[in-house]
């Protein structure tokens, strides 16, 4: 409650008073640390951030910010956070959600947000389990996640975050993994950046019920050989030395991985990471190890001209001068006097 | 100008209603002569009934859509329950309606409807035009389509369009029978089909022909109409209005009391709901946001995200949209939020009869989420009683920091009134009071008076706080799972909406003595009914009161003493009877049910009828 | 409530003795006509099929065929529709929806209905409006239409339904236009022959509320040039003439429309429709007219090995021999015995 | 086998908690000692006790976890309300639970826990230990966390996974000091670490060790512990059993008796209704397919379709939940299909206090739903109790068509009794017949005693039909806008759901005479304190009695009549007066509140303390 002079703010300004309740060792203290430095490379004030969230160990968030904030209820941040941005389109506002909360019950409405391109920053906190309910398997568990509702392990196909965001119209798609400090720091600002609806996909690891989940894509041993950080204008490679690469196969449309340089292809059947390119974005994202490496970075990011909250407010301006006069509005279309 | 040559009989009122398919243009022809009436100086009240099918097929029973009006120089507060004239457009109509014809009324028939195909889909064996089945009435068969499609020959439209005029004609007509100008509908119809001049022409020349024939086809006295004088009405400048736009109005005046400069109004169409949504989209220049979200639970949720972010959040439904945002007016009520919710109830559970009006949400309104969650409700009683009501609901949501169930129903929303417009500034502002202060500042801070918590915004300088729907604190707004902290704060909660009896009227009794024989108890759209049902029974000399509650929850603090005043108390309702449970356990007082669930309003007889079977049992 | 004799039944057998209760003209007379002669083209048993459906004009559907029919809630058919094949897999089940009710308020059991991939077939209405309620703008309705609740015009981006069953996961995505019955047949045929959620849209003409609003394309002087009927293993040609072919611009990852043949580029240069290539169908489906025709057929299909309710079956029996004794069920685990 | 040297004080009952931080396993040691006292022939009552956070940081009072158990020679209905022994891991444990032991009551803690960060976290200016604040009990200071790593030694764990096995090594030393076996948990944990040896060897050696600590210390008699003889039962197989497997075990039982195949359940986890799903999960074998559906909204209609199709349709959540299951709960009772929806209850409007206790979803339950829609209403009173209840909840919707509703809530799901297992086969069957004829179908034909309409599946041959959410008519099925049509529906929906009155047992009085002074009136899990209060008023010479109400609606037949005999009835509930509320408007009887809302069970001896003080009054 207390508000720090401007331009001096560091990361631990951004931090309540309250006690951080996460489980030690979970995923989620990476991600409130990036954001809490990336709020503070930015100088944000705090008085106009707003963190909305709904429920789940990751919608905890807002109450460890030392901003505004409104942990809501399961699967509706994004209708709450559109309410504020259509009342205070000034305000700042970041979503956090769980991928229980987004993806599960809350899907219908991240799917309506992100066509509508509101401008706010909606932040998945993915850990492919249902957290805070003791570890059921959630709408990103691999077939086959045994959990409390599983014995026998899950049946469901499940849903790709990313994919689903730029199915439904999302115009920034970034993924990053929760301990890679600057990494996602970078990305956070990045989607900050970025007027309209800005979804990032963070890989968290639940140390309790799910943990080392992307073990096989986040493990030192293998991390540089599936890790693809993806650069807007730079080739698609990756590798110890860079010597994996991603080529198109312009008959079949699809993506193969290729060895670059010496014995290998030369640079230039590279694919160039082009982030406005939305078929692009849906071949990186669908990307799945071991064939493949894991599209990380901002994978899309192709602005529109405006917001939905700026159209809703500008159609406002449009319908004509504000007004006050309550007993004309009465009186409005057809009225008759009835005399003495 | 009408020039009738035969003088036609006085009435004090009449009730009338225009019967036809679907596509047949009913409700406009309805609407057209409704103001019409208005503009002739009646009291008047209204009640259209359409089929929950867009345009079913032409002819069939299910597809029929009617518009009833009554209209009198004395009070008028009900639609009427039997009809003086009817028009009917096809035999379909005529199938529908005819029993609510009173014996020897005035039938108007569209002959030219009355084919082979269109007497089969409306279950007719035999013409009854031909048979005797329409001897009690008084029938004035007029080839309306072959007249229309004369009279609009001129401007070369397909039969199909041509015939689509013949509401006019038929409208031109009655408003001859009754006396009635034809200048307001001129001039609608000069805006509506601006751009389309042969439609225009058409129509225009439909209407004058209905007319003329009137003037001239020298009609027997029987099926001449009506003559029905002005009504004694206070001076003052008059207008018709819906339940709708005096809903809508009421809550851009209360917005404006309470200072507030937006309005977020959050919203999912839903029948009878949505017209309120129509309505405010055209009011944005008035701070009015409107934003039709992806199902009810997104619109209840960006209202109270609005109003967290300082605006008013309104969402609006019917019964099972407001089911929907049941979980999400429970946050409303733990974070004590200022939230407006309407619900246009509608008949029947689940889908149920959607066009049909009923008031079985009462329940749902006053009981029906998890948790003790209390919430004011408030409820419209007449069309133009829903501006008030609208006001009140603003006022209450802003002063005590909750969520206000406001009821008005599918009857309410359609009907139209004539309306002594008031003014606006006659009702006092109640300006709300954003917290800026940080000294001293949690979120859960509250007026020792009303309980209310602060209402501090988001970008207020030095006040970020965070909130959620977990129990809180009551001395720091923080998270608390504390066992005697969660006792307080639902005794504060509780508290906080049971005190707004405090801040509301005394329960007024709507007609007769504050003591008696039996109370009339009703809410909501049957004011009128119930109304005009004492008032025969009182002339009849029975000790009966109408008592019509507004307030739903918290009860007016001196209904108790009210209600003890009468030896019986008897609760007419359209639902199951839901109100009298709710007396009964308040008051323990043995409160007798009066119930009807057809999706229609009461008639009056029918409330008279069985209050005097109750009287002399 | 009467069967005909197996083999034997017309189109007109599949009709229930209900009165059709659309606006005359409306577009899903066409559709059901269409589904009614598949049905009877496939000799499918009515008291083996189940039409699910939500709320809508659409979702009226049901009452109008002589099978067993549910109407449900808005939005939630897909949701009972997988309890109905949880229950009894052996039926087979047709959900009908409209744009409102699929992509509004259902948003999010389609979603799911496509990832778990239960096996029915799912026909989406769109008529790019409410039409039960009147005439509201819809999510599938262009920017700018005006409508009761946006008499300025509407804002909201609009979705793209198939863009959004691919991106949840869809593995049968075809599109087709309501009047044109022998393709639609075809189409319905094809889906119903896929195991899986068969995913179906529709276009379709509201004439009372958004009369014509697919003109752009299905208008006489217009469709040839602007209607592209996929078949796999063809290549991506439309027009008059065939003229008009789709070739791949491999470096900008990106479709192109060419002459074909004449003054034009080699039929080798077009792309050949593959029905299996996800990323191929993200891109055809995307193609908006006047640059690029509509794609019309089975774009997507691509069938698992099985589906959601035969897993889920395949796991009942895993889990051991069905138990009856219901004595030791209450017995299990620790007990004891309490002697006189 | 335990050797015992010094006698120990016999008791007839003991209440002793464990408590600690989330990660130190308080709630396996308290479930172990559950088992090893059923096995000794006590009878007991248990009362989990846990945060929301999964696991809060270490050391907090936010974090605490605990386990109470009541067990004894005699009938134990309650957890109890004061501890005789508190076994304490850590300083944060202390702070929030000393409160609850009884002066002179046994403390056990865990010295080597106390340290200065410990303490800080826990709000303790001094150590505790240190200075006179727990002079008014019997304080055993053992380093537990140090004794632990000392046995555990050989297994060469790290530290941090070495103590994890303190909880054994205090379990092992409560088991002695109360005279319980080992065999049981010794054959738990073999099964559950047979794949990870040293961590298997560690939780045995520290089991052990604190056993032989309490056989070798010589310690004191005051904190021996107490000897609790056998409780006299009768004869017959015994068990343990959760609210949650006995209401699990009950739904298949009930399916079996319906004579039905499958049980569809469709559900979406939450707490504390999502154990339910767990363990039917386990239950395949018996027919039983579990959904885990995308929201509440897709797990109820998922178990509408399967009841369409033939299937027993289940859904179950908490209050949040049940919410968003409204719409659809409206949708079974308008199609009149089968389905039981069970409620989990926990504390709070909106998410509360998730992992708390409350019974404050009755209104909900009763009125919660838009239009008249009456379901009826049933509630468990004991974790065994949910067997009887989900059986009969099963029966009643699928011999009358319709949605269930059964009430059981957060305590009752976690907590555990020991139960003298049924006879199945003591359950009559209740078989349900699907229609197959197709002569004189119409899906709305009904019985005409129960007026249940028939269930035709959809694969019957010759059945094909339509039926959905839109009022349908009586006589065919078919959509029907027909007011008088609607009234009888209405009517019919209602009778169907109150004629269940003549088919369920009249209502008992629980203790005491069917007359008197004062009837305390109760439902759900405040069986025990409410019995336990009354029986110990009833000694002292008041004139009481308890009546526990399973079926809430609609009511037993029997219970005007049963009131009417009392000259006072107090409702104690868990809520703000719900039950209270319904029995005032039902029955006009001028029912008292006794209002709890502390997220906590009822204590014996406060509501002892309300009853005597309004008695007095
Ligand atoms: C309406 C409602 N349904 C269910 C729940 C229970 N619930 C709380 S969080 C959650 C899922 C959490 O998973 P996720 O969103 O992935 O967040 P995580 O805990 O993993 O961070 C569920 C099912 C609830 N609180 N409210
Ligand atoms: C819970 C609920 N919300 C809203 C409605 C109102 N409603 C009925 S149909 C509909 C939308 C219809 O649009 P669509 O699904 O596109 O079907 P169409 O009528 O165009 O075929 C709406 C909003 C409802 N019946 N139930
Ligand atoms: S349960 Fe998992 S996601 Fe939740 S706080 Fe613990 S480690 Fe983090
Ligand atoms: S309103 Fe539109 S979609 Fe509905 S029946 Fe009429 S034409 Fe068809
Ligand atoms: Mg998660
Ligand atoms: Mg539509």
């Amino acid at each position: 409650m207390t508000t720090v002079a401007p331009e001096k703010r560091a990361p631990k300004d951004y931090a309540s008073d309250q006690e951080v309740r996460w489980c030690p060792g979970c995923g989620d203290y990476a991600i409130i640390k990036a954001a809490q430095k990336a709020l503070a490379d930015l100088q944000v004030d705090p008085d106009q951030t707003v963190f909305v969230s709904g429920i789940g160990c990751a919608a905890r968030f807002p109450y460890y910010m030392n901003t505004y904030g409104f942990h809501t209820i399961h699967g509706r941040a994004p209708a709450v956070a559109t309410g504020v941005k259509l009342a205070n389109p000034d305000l700042d506002v970041w979503v956090i959600s769980g991928d229980g909360d987004a993806l599960s019950i809350g899907g219908n409405h991240l799917l309506h947000l992100l066509r509508r391109n509101v401008d706010l920053q909606f932040l998945l906190f993915n850990n492919e389990i249902y957290g805070l309910t003791k570890g059921q398997y959630s709408p990103t568990s691999r077939v086959g996640t045994r959990s409390p509702s599983t014995p026998q392990g899950s049946l469901d196909t499940p849903v790709s975050a990313c994919e689903l965001a730029l199915g439904a119209g999302a115009r920034f798609v970034a993924r990053a993994i929760d301990i890679q400090q600057p990494k996602l720091v970078e990305i956070l600002k990045r989607a900050h950046a970025h007027r309209g609806t800005s979804f990032v996909e963070v890989f968290q690891n639940c140390v309790v019920f799910n943990d080392n989940v992307f073990g096989h894509f986040t493990d030192k041993d293998v991390a540089v050989d599936r890790q693809l950080f993806v650069e807007h204008g730079a080739p698609l490679r990756w590798g110890k030395n860079r010597e994996h690469g991603l080529r198109l196969d312009p008959k079949a449309l699809k993506l193969d991985v290729v060895r670059v340089g010496e014995g290998g292809v030369g640079e230039g059947e590279i694919l160039v990471h082009d982030e406005t390119n939305r078929g692009l974005a849906q071949l990186l994202v669908s990307l799945q190890p071991p064939e493949f490496p894991v599209a990380l970075g901002v994978i899309y990011c192709n602005q529109a001209a405006t917001t939905y909250e700026q159209d809703v407010h500008a159609q406002i301006r449009a319908a004509g001068t504000p007004q006050d006069d309550l007993n004309s509005l009465l009186r409005r279309g057809q009225t008759w006097e009835v005399l003495g | 100008m009408t020039a009738t040559t035969q003088p036609r009989e006085s009435r004090e009122h009449v009730v009338i209603r225009f019967a036809g398919d679907s596509g047949d243009g009913m409700q406009l022809t309805g609407a057209q002569f409704t103001r019409e009436t208005a503009l002739a100086g009646n009291d008047l009240a209204t009640f259209p009934d359409f089929p929950a099918e867009i345009r079913a097929p032409a002819g069939t029973t299910f597809g029929v859509s009617a518009f009833q009006i009554q209209f009198g120089s004395d009070e008028i507060m009900t639609p009427g329950d039997e009809l003086d004239a009817l028009v009917v457009m096809n035999p379909a109509a005529l199938m529908v309606t005819l029993a609510d014809l009173r014996l020897g009324g005035l039938l108007i028939v569209d002959t030219g409807a009355f084919n082979e195909r269109n007497l089969q889909k409306a279950g007719y064996k035999a013409n009854p035009l031909d048979d005797n089945a329409l001897a009690p009435y008084q029938v004035l068969p007029i080839d309306i389509s072959q007249r229309t499609l004369e009279a609009v020959k001129q401007f070369g439209l397909s039969q199909k369009e041509a015939l689509r005029a013949k509401n006019m004609w038929a409208l031109g007509l009655v408003l001859w029978m009754f006396d009635r100008e034809r200048q307001a509908t001129l001039d609608y119809l000069s805006r509506k089909f601006a751009k389309a001049p042969d439609i225009l022409g058409a129509n225009l020349a439909a209407l004058n022909a209905g007319h003329a024939y009137g003037e001239t086809a020298e009609l027997n006295a029987s099926v001449l109409g009506y003559s029905v004088p002005r009504a004694e009405v206070p001076i003052g400048t008059y207008r018709t209005v819906s339940g709708t736009e005096a809903l809508a109005w009421g809550l851009v005046v209360g917005l404006k009391k309470a200072g507030l400069k937006t309005l977020m109004f959050g919203s999912y169409p839903i029948t009878p709901a949505s017209p309120l949504l129509h309505v405010l989209a055209g009011l944005k220049p008035y701070g009015v946001v409107t934003f039709q979200a992806e199902d009810e639970i997104a619109a209840v949720c960006s209202a109270i995200g609005a109003s967290y972010a300082g605006a008013l959040g309104v969402t609006s439904s019917s019964g099972p949209g407001i089911a929907l945002k049941t979980e999400a007016i429970g946050l409303a009520i733990s974070t004590e939020l200022p939230l407006v919710i309407v619900n246009s109830q509608r008949a029947g559970p689940s889908t149920g009869l959607p066009t049909k009006t009923e008031q079985s949400d009462l329940y749902q309104a006053i009981y029906g989420r998890n948790a003790d969650s209390p919430l004011p409700v408030v409820a419209s009683a007449t069309p133009s009683d829903c501006y008030d009501v609208a006001v009140e609901a603003v006022r209450l949501a802003t002063k005590y920091m909750t969520p206000v169930m406001l009821l008005t129903d599918g009857y309410l929303a359609n009907a139209a009134e004539p309306w002594r417009v008031p003014d606006a500034d006659d009702i006092p502002p109640f300006p709300v009071h954003f917290r800026t202060d940080p000294e001293g500042f949690h979120p859960f801070l509250r007026d020792p008076e009303t309980l209310a918590r602060v209402w501090p915004i988001p970008g207020t300088p030095g006040l970020a706080h965070r909130i959620g729907g977990i129990e809180k604190h009551y001395g720091s707004g923080h998270i608390s799972y504390d066992p005697a902290n969660h006792q307080k704060m639902t005794d504060t909660r509780a508290n906080k909406v049971n005190g707004i009896a405090n801040d509301i009227p005394l329960q007024l009794v709507a007609l007769g003595e504050p003591r008696g024989k039996l109370a009339v108890v009703g809410w909501g759209s049957t004011y009128g009914p119930l109304y005009q049902a004492v008032r025969r029974l009182r002339e009849e000399g029975h000790a009966v009161s109408h008592i019509h509650i507004r307030y739903l929850h918290p009860f007016p603090r001196n209904l108790r003493t009210l209600l003890a005043g009468f030896e019986r108390v008897i609760v007419p309702e359209m639902n199951a009877g839901q109100l009298v449970t709710v007396l009964r356990s308040t008051y323990l007082v043995d409160a007798e049910s009066l119930s009807q669930v057809t999706g229609k309003p009461f008639k009056v007889s029918d409330v008279i009828a069985a209050l005097r079977a109750r009287l002399e049992a």
